[in-house]
């Protein structure tokens, strides 16, 4: 059994013990969770040392019959891009845990089943990311849903239930598209190599054209839905309105990179020419997302409403930098998803603070917090700055990368994405003056500042932020030579000479 | 001349051993004192079920198929298709074995001082343990009759005690004497055409068995033969409650008592489409052309129907008539696929289906008021407030009927659509897969009641089941949880057993 | 006579049958009409075993009296039953599962 | 040879002229006998009280004899069997006893239990 | 040259004249069987019958027919006239149909033609008897049911229920003779018999279908249907002139076509007396019809001879001797007949012959003396609750003689 498979499992056999412990007892189990998914990170840290970066094959390789009968494997790995995204799950659980320790408590039902919920979840979030099996990858892509509409049904605010439903209602309905494409390319590799699931031998497969492009479609659209692109974004600001804070990071923090995840491993592994064919599409789309999701930002007065079409519009530029179909355009639709998982964490995470003391998620209800609570101020200010990518903050670079990748390629796109910074530069300074600056509005004059507890759980997500701006080397070690390998694989040449090595 | 044939006893054991336990059972009946009678019914009931599973299991590798004159064959897929039928049938004789949901005297007018009577003498009703095993030794004889007399004899004996035991309800009788009427009256009408349609292949063929069906393709009238085919296939398709034929199903599950209801739904399925996969890979696979368009057009109609009707359902057991007529059409993908993946992608999804079913109406059993049992969908919500290990087993077995990875709905319907995709239909898969995503929505739904709203109702409760009960269920949905899991299990034998022998 | 005119009968008689069962709306008219059907398919069974010249239509037709038999008993009953509780063998009264 | 007859025509004869025979007595005597209206004649027969305008009932039949009429047909199915197989008995042996046995055994346990249930009392 | 293939060979003007012989023939004999019967009866009740129309009363039956023929045809309101009409058609087409397959003399010279006195030879001949049997049912039921009258109803179905119930107990009697016979032809059952008559053969089945086809003919000691005191005239109480007399015509067509398959099953039908077999050459072939007809009226005689000395059963008396006796009864000498017949096929030991058949005496025995117990019990049991005292009051029993008059 691989150190992957076992970190994998960790959280899962974690779930299984929380039922010895005793049910009153919450904060032990609090505790109990915090160190379980602590050992998680900590474990797939060790993964990211003994990663051999020099080679692109996967890692920490490992498969097993599963169902004999369809030829479906166990079989899990690790390269570049999949290492850090489970870093980004891994690290990112316990400092949920932490920031949210209460969250727990107002659900339908008690902290154990939440917690259960939690690591369920991370299992299946390490699960899909190193899926090297296209079945397996189906199974944790799907399974993944349950967890997470419990978690927003049972414990989320508002209109839960029907939020809960249409996320998992849009996620389904994708997934069931591309399981019709993930039967097609097997019934295809049985009739061409031998019926399997494997990835890479799926690669190899010669299918004709419009085959290729029902498939990918099949594919594309379920991704699409996860990365929450426009037109199939509409469940997300729902979701992320309902969910809980903790809920909400690991919902745009982790699980929607499944869907830009998806694009790479998948779409442009399996199926080149389609990408090919439909990327002025895709890049379309793209460039929607982002001034969409900005001016839809600007227009919001919820802030985690806000938060939510931000991320559209960031994940517009994800899916840019993967179509762009350059290697600085992907590294940095890779380096994005990581970069973008930490400062959606951070701002979701300030801003559940902010509206669990004032009990409210308006904008307009906030004011003037920076004399009053000066550390959660600062903390907000810093993840929202991240979230413009001002240059020296993480998002910055990565950002800059998809914007330079598609240029090569795409200058138009590239320019219109360019008009999604300036934007950015409204949605996110309007609120931060709003809330931070200014008179204190009423009702805001006895708010706490940040316990310890928060400070300890927001410091590493901000350290993580400033840091990566500069000097994001450390990440894009892992992920250059993958991203080139996608690119190369997917029939392109990088139409001009590295940037920024 | 005549010379003595030889029957094959060895082969026909199984069933012969279903038989005279029934046989047995209506003996007990006649002469048994009532204070002992019903533990004996049961006993007898479930030890001929067992019996038979260990007889199925000794007969499994024998050479010699055909038994009975060559009007029965016992292939791998006979056995397991048999296998299949008395498993459910042993996990659905304990969810009918309690007794409260059966009529005391079945003749009596409902609200009468006769049945105030019966009710009071504490009097119970055994004759549907053997009633059960006729239709169970029917279901086990459909799948396995190779030639169209043998089909239409087994059809009606499993049809004819299922059409009494809907009628036995103890509460809300007059439902359910109407739903034994309408599923009898339609059930008949589809025989006749059955039948019809078999005399124009007999006509066609000149003989009945359906190997010589399918020689003599190209030889013969081919007019005889579609109108066979299609009289055929519309007395089978009633049975299985495709589309058009499907208007029965939520009447019937409605009305009847709800152990039956779980026990047809699961075992007519498998006895059904057991007998209705050898027909056509038998019986018609030389001439695919002629009926695979008919036929793959009435599985995605299916499909759609009972996917989007089910979500006006007001009534749980009619979301489920609804979610198995759905099931259906997924089901039927398998017939158009006609290859050996069709095959053993129908006999795991089967058994699969069977046993969620099972466990489904056994809970839906559970959950009641002071007038019996609740299926209106809105005293559910907040089931699971009440009792959330019933609601999150309930739940589970939604999310197998959806479809979703990691149970055994989901492998069934993977293995069926790439069988199907296999042979071509991709638009069958397409739309088999929007089904699904159609029909996600009412499970869910179903969910949402139960589990993210407050309980409105505190009338309505789970009661405590009994032994009986707790174990049928919990053994239907374990098997079904292990499945989902580790599908190997159940694929690989399924793939081994999937031979249908001309 | 021809002998195809023998399978036009059990043709006719089938349909009178089957639309019989769908336009009539006491349920024993409905009943025997599909009894009708089954006799049709009976006729047609000896028309053919006389076709083919063998006699498996014959043994047919016979099994399929048996199983009508069969089918008017469980027939009868759950007919007679219901007329006992409501006092109509229609089956339009019969409608208090909703469509 | 002569030209030989279906079996079955003789017996068509023999019914026409027994059919023949019923339509024209039934004929003659509506020709024969004389037309003497009484509104009393038409009513049911009733010893003497006032005639009730219908059958008991409305003309539909008691519970019991639909009792008598299912037993009468399972028997009968019975019977049908048994012919054939006491036809070619001789060819059969030991096979048609066996089987018979059983047959007749199964139709058995059913009357038994008719028979246990009441279903064969009239009063 | 065997009578079904002398048969086959009619021409059809053969064919037709035969049919008109038998119809004349039946219709004759119901004429005479008519007057037979009453003259017997009042015989055996110390009377002397008609005896003023022709020598003997003989024709007093004509004369009956006629002046039935004279009277007024009544149809009532409530009854449904177009099946009220049908049902006596029906009744006695029936009754004539059923004589088609009885083989009433061995080869004949007919008009220079051999042939043989049967109108036709069917395979299946016994099964077309009973099927002929079970139309002439419906003209019992609608005339019941189509009078729209309570008597006429109730005796229709009574009647009904009445025939078919012992039609079982006939059919299950037959089986033992197929058995023996290999065959349901009439003739080959009669060429069967050349040895042993069935009578003697198989006489348990004789007996049963002696019992069961006085039942199935509605004749006293089981003529229920038309018990006077209870439903006045059973079925046929609503119909007057000649509907009434065709029913009267069918009940006595059937009566003599139950005595001539009884007959030809059982007492080897036209063949002469045992010892007496050279009568059958006797007027080339032509003796053997009147062997046939003494066999016949011999029944006849039996059927009269019943009613004129036994009394009437009781309704429910009658369907448990039926069902409860004769059914159960006849399935077992089946099984009996069967095994029998194997084991001599098989060459079987004649000590397992006689084992086997010592057994099924011993275990006739057995049930019956339990049955018998059982009586006695509930007989028993019976008394205990009939001395117990009643829990009404009881008014004082009057004691003076004079009380008693004056009440």
């Amino acid at each position: 059994m691989s150190l992957l498979t076992l970190i994998g499992a960790l959280p899962l056999l974690g779930a299984g013990l929380i039922y010895f412990l005793p049910s009153k007892n919450s904060e032990l189990i609090k505790k109990y969770v915090f160190v379980v998914t602590t050992l998680v990170a900590i474990g797939s840290i060790f993964l990211a040392l003994g990663f051999d970066k020099s080679v692109t094959t996967m890692q920490y390789v490992q498969s097993n019959s599963w169902i004999s009968a369809f030829n479906i494997n166990f079989a899990v790995g690790v390269d570049g891009i999949s290492l850090v995204l489970i870093l980004l799950s891994t690290i990112l659980v316990p400092i949920v845990v932490l920031a949210t320790w209460n969250e727990s408590e107002g659900g339908r039902w008690g902290v154990k089943t939440f917690y259960v919920l939690i690591l369920i979840l991370e299992t299946m979030m390490i699960g899909v990311f190193a899926a090297t099996d296209l079945f397996l990858f189906y199974v944790f892509f799907e399974a993944m849903l349950i967890p997470v509409y419990f978690l927003i049904g049972g414990y989320g605010t508002g209109n839960r239930s029907a939020a809960a439903i249409k996320f998992l209602l849009y996620s389904l309905f994708g997934g069931l598209l591309m399981l019709a494409s993930i039967i097609g390319i097997y019934v295809i590799s049985g009739n061409q190599i031998g019926a399997t699931f494997d990835l890479t031998q799926l690669a190899t497969l010669e299918i004709d054209n419009q085959t290729e492009n029902f498939l990918f479609l099949g594919f594309f659209i379920a991704f699409a839905i996860k990365a929450p692109l426009w037109p199939f974004h509409t469940w997300l600001p729902d979701a992320a309105k309902s969910a809980t804070p903790g809920t909400s990071v690991l919902l745009l923090g982790v699980l929607d990179k499944v869907g830009t995840y998806g694009m790479i491993r998948f779409c442009l592994a399996l199926f080149p020419d389609a990408s090919k064919t439909f990327t002025p599409l895709i890049i379309t789309l793209a460039v929607i997302s982002i001034i969409y999701g900005a001016f839809m930002a600007i227009g919001q007065k919820d802030i985690k409403g806000l938060i939510a079409f931000t991320s559209i519009s960031h994940f517009g530029f994800i899916t840019m930098g993967i179509f762009a179909m350059t290697s600085q355009g992907m590294s940095g639709a890779n380096l994005y998803m990581v970069n973008h998982g930490f400062s959606t964490a951070a701002l979701f995470l300030v801003a559940g603070w902010m509206m669990a003391r004032r009990k409210s998620s308006t904008i307009s209800d906030f004011g003037g917090l920076q004399r009053v609570t000066p550390v959660m101020a600062w903390s907000f200010f810093i993840a929202g700055m991240s979230g413009l990518a001002l240059p020296g903050l993480s998002s910055f670079v990565s950002e800059f990368l998809v914007l330079v990748g598609t240029y090569t390629r795409y200058p138009v796109a590239a320019v219109i994405g360019t008009l999604g910074i300036v934007l950015a530069a409204l949605y996110i300074l309007i609120p931060i003056q709003k809330t931070l600056h200014g008179p204190t509005t009423e009702g805001n004059e006895n708010l706490k500042d940040l316990n310890l507890r928060e400070k300890i759980a927001i410091a590493p997500v901000i350290a993580v932020i400033v840091v990566m701006g500069f000097y994001p080397k450390p990440v894009l070690d892992l992920i250059n030579p993958t991203s080139e390998k996608i690119v190369a694989n997917a029939g392109f040449t990088d139409p001009v000479a590295e940037v920024n090595k | 001349m005549l010379t003595a044939p030889s029957l094959g006893y060895m082969l026909l054991s199984p069933m012969l051993i279903v038989f005279a336990a029934a046989v047995i059972g209506v003996l007990i009946e006649a002469f048994m004192g009532k204070t002992h009678r019903a533990a004996v019914q049961l006993t007898v009931s479930v030890g001929a079920l067992l019996l038979s599973l260990l007889q199925l299991w000794r007969i499994r590798d024998l050479s010699s198929t055909t038994a009975a004159v060559n009007s029965v064959t016992i292939d791998k897929a006979g056995i397991f298709l048999q296998a299949t039928v008395v498993i459910l049938a042993l996990i659905a004789v304990l969810l009918i074995a309690d007794q409260d949901n059966f009529t005391a005297q079945a003749s009596a007018i409902p609200g009468s001082n006769e049945e105030a009577i019966a009710l009071q003498q504490n009097n119970q009703q055994t004759e549907i343990f053997p009633l059960f095993l006729f239709a169970v030794a029917g279901m086990m004889l459909f799948p396995v009759a190779t030639d169209l007399i043998t089909l239409f004899v087994a059809l009606e004996v499993f049809s004819l005690p299922l059409y009494l035991l809907a009628g036995l309800s103890r509460r809300k009788r007059l439902l359910s004497q109407e739903a034994a009427l309408k599923y009898f009256l339609l059930g008949a009408y589809a025989s006749a055409f059955f039948l019809f349609g078999a005399a124009f292949l007999y006509g066609y063929a000149g003989t009945i068995s359906l190997v010589g069906i399918s020689a003599a393709a190209g030889s013969a009238n081919e007019v005889f033969l579609l109108i066979g085919i299609v009289f055929v296939s519309v007395g089978l398709l009633f049975k299985i409650s495709a589309v058009p034929f499907h208007s029965w199903t939520p009447d019937v599950y409605q009305g009847a008592p709800t152990p039956i209801t779980a026990f047809m739904a699961a075992c007519t399925k498998v006895a059904a489409f057991g007998a209705i996969l050898r027909i056509f890979y038998i019986g018609f696979a030389e001439v695919e052309t002629l009926w695979r368009p008919i036929i793959t057009v009435i599985a995605i109609l299916t499909m759609l129907l009972g996917s989007v009707v089910a979500i006006a359902q007001r009534d749980v057991k009619r979301m489920l008539a609804y979610s198995s007529i759905a099931h259906a059409g997924f089901l039927l993908s398998g017939v158009v696929a006609l290859n050996k993946d069709g095959l053993a992608a129908s006999l795991f999804y089967l058994m699969a289906y069977g046993l969620t079913t099972l466990a489904a109406f056994g809970i839906i059993g559970l959950v009641r008021d002071s007038s019996g049992e609740v299926t209106d969908l809105n005293r559910w919500i907040g089931l699971g407030k009440k009792s959330p290990v019933v609601g999150a087993v309930f739940a589970f077995l939604l999310l197998s009927f959806a479809g979703i990875p990691l149970t055994s709905g989901f492998i069934g319907k993977f293995a069926i659509f790439s069988a199907a995709y296999q042979s071509g239909n991709i638009a069958l898969v397409v739309t088999g897969v929007l089904a699904s995503a159609i029909a996600a929505f009412f499970y869910i739904r179903v969910i949402i009641m139960v589990f993210f709203t407050d309980p409105v109702n505190d009338s309505v409760s789970v009661i405590i089941p009994s032994v009986k009960s707790r174990i049928s269920i919990t053994v239907a949905t374990a098997i079904s949880a292990v499945l989902g899991l580790a599908p190997s299990l159940l694929l690989n034998v399924a793939e081994n057993f999937s031979t249908f022998i001309k | 006579m021809a002998i195809a005119n023998y399978l036009y009968l059990s043709a006719i008689l089938f349909t009178i049958g089957a639309i019989g069962v769908v336009v009539r709306r006491n349920s024993i008219v409905v009943f025997m009409c599909i009894e009708l059907m089954l006799n049709a398919a009976n006729l047609a069974f000896v028309t053919f075993a006389r076709i083919n010249s063998n006699l498996e239509g014959q043994v047919v037709a016979f099994f399929t009296m048996v199983v009508a038999a069969c089918e008017v008993v469980v027939g009868l009953a759950i007919i007679v039953t219901i007329y006992r509780s409501r006092r109509s063998a229609s089956v339009d009264d019969a409608s208090l599962l909703k469509r | 040879m002569n030209l030989s007859f279906n079996p079955y025509v003789p017996i068509l004869v023999i019914g026409a002229i027994g059919f023949g025979f019923a339509i024209f007595s039934v004929a003659a005597a509506a020709l024969t006998g004389p037309k003497r209206y009484n509104r009393a004649k038409s009513d049911a027969y009733e010893c003497g009280i006032q005639p009730s305008p219908q059958a008991a009932g409305g003309g539909r039949f008691p519970i019991k004899y639909f009792l008598t009429a299912m037993l009468f047909i399972v028997f009968d199915i019975e019977i049908v069997f048994l012919y054939p197989w006491a036809v070619a008995f001789d060819q059969l042996g030991v096979f048609g006893l066996v089987e018979m046995g059983l047959f007749i055994a199964t139709v058995f346990v059913a009357y038994a239990y008719v028979w246990r249930r009441g279903g064969l009392e009239w009063d | 040259m065997t009578n079904a293939q002398l048969i086959s060979q009619d021409p059809g003007w053969i064919i037709a004249l035969k049919g008109l012989i038998i119809f004349a023939a039946c219709v004759f004999l119901t004429i005479m069987s008519v007057w037979g019967e009453r003259r017997i009866v009042a015989r055996m009740q110390q009377r002397s019958g008609p005896n003023r129309v022709g020598k003997f009363g003989l024709l007093q039956a004509l004369v009956d027919g006629v002046k039935l023929a004279l009277k007024e045809d009544l149809i009532p309101k409530a009854a449904d006239r177009i099946v009220f009409v049908i049902a006596p058609i029906i009744s006695t087409t029936a009754c004539f149909m059923a004589f088609a397959v009885i083989p009433m003399t061995g080869p004949v010279n007919f008009f220079g033609q051999q042939t043989a006195m049967q109108l036709t030879d069917l395979s299946v001949g016994v099964l077309y008897v009973l099927a002929i049997a079970s139309v002439g049912v419906y003209g019992i039921v609608l005339a019941g049911w189509s009078s729209g009258s309570t008597y006429p109803l109730l005796g229709g179905l009574r009647s009904s229920a009445q025939v078919i119930s012992y039609e079982v107990a006939m059919g299950l009697s037959l089986v033992a003779v197929f058995i023996y016979a290999g065959s349901m032809s009439t003739s080959e059952i009669v060429a069967a018999q050349d040895q042993w008559w069935y009578a003697v053969v198989l006489f348990p089945s004789f007996v049963i279908y002696a019992i069961s086809m006085v039942g199935e003919t509605n004749r006293a000691p089981f003529d229920l249907a038309e018990a006077e005191g209870e439903l006045v005239g059973g079925f046929h109480t609503e119909y007057s002139s000649l509907k009434f007399a065709l029913f009267f015509l069918s009940e006595y067509v059937n009566i003599i076509a139950v005595s001539a398959l009884a007959t030809t099953l059982f007492l080897g039908g036209y063949r002469a007396l045992p010892g007496l077999g050279f009568t059958e050459q006797w007027l080339g072939g032509w003796f053997t019809l009147v062997w046939f007809f003494v066999k016949v009226l011999a029944f006849f005689f039996v059927f009269v001879w019943l009613r004129g000395t036994l009394p009437r059963l009781r309704y429910d008396q009658f369907m448990k001797f039926g069902w409860k006796v004769l059914i159960p009864f006849s399935l077992v000498w089946i099984l009996v007949v069967a095994t029998l017949r194997v084991m001599s096929q098989q060459n079987a030991p004649q000590a397992l012959i006689f084992a086997f058949v010592f057994t099924v005496a011993l275990l006739y025995l057995a049930v019956t003396s339990l049955i018998d117990r059982q009586k006695t019990k509930l007989a028993e049991a019976a008394k205990i609750i009939d001395t117990t005292q009643p829990s009404f009051p009881v008014p004082a029993i009057p004691t003076s003689r004079a009380e008693q008059l004056n009440g």
